[in-house]
């Protein structure tokens, strides 16, 4: 296909005619990285996501021109196309879509020279390595590690790499031989369209504990609000009562009311008040019946 | 809280908590009587056992935190 | 404790617990009223902080301690 | 309150509570005492065994915490 | 208890409570408002300090013992 | 709060929690609607049994007397 | 006890507790009055802030009510 000066290639204009129908044909669509996601992952993912979601992996520059001549928000999806990105279409929820794009992810070693995310640790403890060549693997990578009946093992818990820190290729390879797989790789979601919505992962991650604590903390705010001025409801009629009850009561003792109802709580109270004071009273002042 | 004082005065007169009753105690008392109020407040005490909520106060546990799920 | 009631009501619709105003309240219930009770109420009130006293979770009736199972 | 120590006092002196001896007592005491105050006493303390509600006030302090089940 | 609700989501809006913002709120949410309820409520709500009854407990009874640990 | 209030609202007053009734009651009382937030709680509202939730508040009605062993 | 309940009634009657007052309201008791305990008593209560002791026992936790075994 000759490239005619001024007019972009047929399968160029093809893929973003392609990609414009796409948008066009289905409501939610998620900008993912996948980076660092091996091929064999990568068809994996394919299958795990046949007929709920359709990846597609295009070069940004193509996707971008697809958005031009769309409306409805889908130019702000531009500031996601960044490094290796492919597009999820999908007619799926688009928190449904989020959640099985993180189980695409799996535990992944390091790779060398690689900025590791997060801190590695090793911790003390067998390894499931023989004595032998390996040792001097672990030991250069900086791991203590001895021999205790005749296995391998970690002598104490050491930090290998910091969150930050290049991966030194001679702690990948003791990492990958003690078979620790400390980061997730996997399709990892930057933002996802709904009907004109954006939706980023900070709104997508739907922490459901959090917000049932928060219905029970809103219902009990709610019944304060009606006990605490009296709106008789189903829910706050007996709530009322009992407040009621307890203040007649509470009033009557702490007056020491002459009231029948409360009187054996009265003289308890007295009687209670003269032990407390009697307590700090020196023998002396006591009598027998008192020091029992 | 009148509205719940007057109905707990009619129980323990062992009288009927009724609208009229009810009326007729909160203007002893000087209050200006809300219909609905007192409407709500029949309503709301039909499907309560006033004894036994009365009982229950002396022994009902504290506003304990929200229980472990 | 119906006479307790009729003074909180009082005490709620912000009236003065007074003799009259407890007769009042107590005859609308349709109590037969013993004139002694409420004067030894009202007099025992003088001076009690009633909004104080609702609040302050009295001492209450302490059962036996449950005997282990 | 000095109603109701008055008639502890008279208890754990053996004494019979009845309007004349608490009165005595609150005399002593520099009271001004209330008639009404007194009779109401006497009358809500009938049919009441002292030494039984006393018991349990004694009991208190050692009430264990309810053992769970 | 949606009365109550919609006045916490006109509260939690910094809206005012009143009888006019409470029936908008109402009918979005297909209630059918009784007019006398939505005065009843905007009457007790008033010189109530919302963010303060919103977090009182709505019944702190006697605490009870502590729960053994 | 003003999201789970307006849920609370509609689920007291039997009507469906999505995203359109949220948006009309949040409107009605004046909230600037996020929509990704309305999207994020009705897609959550799928794994939540809102009654049951609400029941771990600290004082439902029915927490009442300890349960006998 | 009748000491002390003697020291609480002249307490709450906001006299002073000397071994004059004391030994009046004791006689008026009908208690044959011990001077050296009065002494020691009216001396072991100078030190002694008695609103502060008593309202230490005002406040007894409740037990739950007894489980059956």
């Amino acid at each position: 296909m000759a490239a005619v000066r001024g007019s972009p290639p047929k399968w160029k204009v093809q893929t973003v005619e392609e990609l414009r129908k796409m948008f066009k044909s289905h409501p939610v669509v998620a900008i993912v990285s996948f980076r660092g996601v091996p091929s064999n992952q990568m068809q994996r993912i394919r299958r795990e996501l046949r007929g709920k979601a359709l990846i597609k992996v295009v070069k940004n520059t193509l996707v971008e021109k697809a958005l031009e001549e769309l409306e409805d928000n889908y130019k702000k999806l531009e500031e996601f196309l960044y490094d290796q990105t492919a597009l999820v279409f999908t007619d799926m929820n688009p928190f449904k879509l989020y959640k099985l794009l993180e189980e695409t992810k799996e535990p992944s070693p390091l790779k060398p020279n690689q900025i590791s995310p997060v801190d590695v640790v090793v911790e003390k403890g067998p390894t499931p390595i023989p004595p032998g060549p390996m040792m001097a693997e672990l030991q250069n990578a900086g791991i203590p590690v001895a021999i205790e009946r005749g296995k391998v093992v970690v002598r104490e818990t050491v930090t290998v790499v910091k969150a930050g820190e290049v991966v030194k290729p001679e702690v990948a390879r003791a990492l990958s031989v003690l078979g620790i797989k400390p980061i997730k790789i996997g399709l990892d979601t930057r933002v996802i369209y709904d009907n004109g919505i954006l939706l980023t992962p900070d709104i997508l991650a739907i922490d459901v504990e959090k917000i049932k604590s928060e219905f029970a903390e809103a219902y009990q705010k709610a019944l304060n609000l009606a006990v605490n001025c009296a709106y008789v409801t189903e829910e706050t009629a007996e709530i009322l009562i009992m407040k009621a009850v307890m203040d007649a009561r509470n009033l009557a003792i702490n007056a020491g009311l002459p009231v029948k109802e409360v009187m054996p709580e009265i003289l308890a109270k007295a009687h209670m008040e003269a032990l407390a004071l009697a307590s700090l009273l020196p023998e002396s002042a006591l009598d027998d019946e008192l020091k029992s | 809280m009148e509205y719940i004082y007057a109905a707990l005065l009619l129980h323990s007169a062992k009288k009927e908590i009724n609208e009229e009753n009810l009326k007729a105690v909160l203007e002893a008392a000087g209050v200006e009587v809300d219909e609905a109020r007192v409407k709500a407040l029949v309503s709301a005490l039909e499907g309560i056992d006033i004894d036994e909520a009365i009982s229950k106060a002396a022994f009902a546990p504290v506003a304990a935190a929200p229980q472990p799920a």
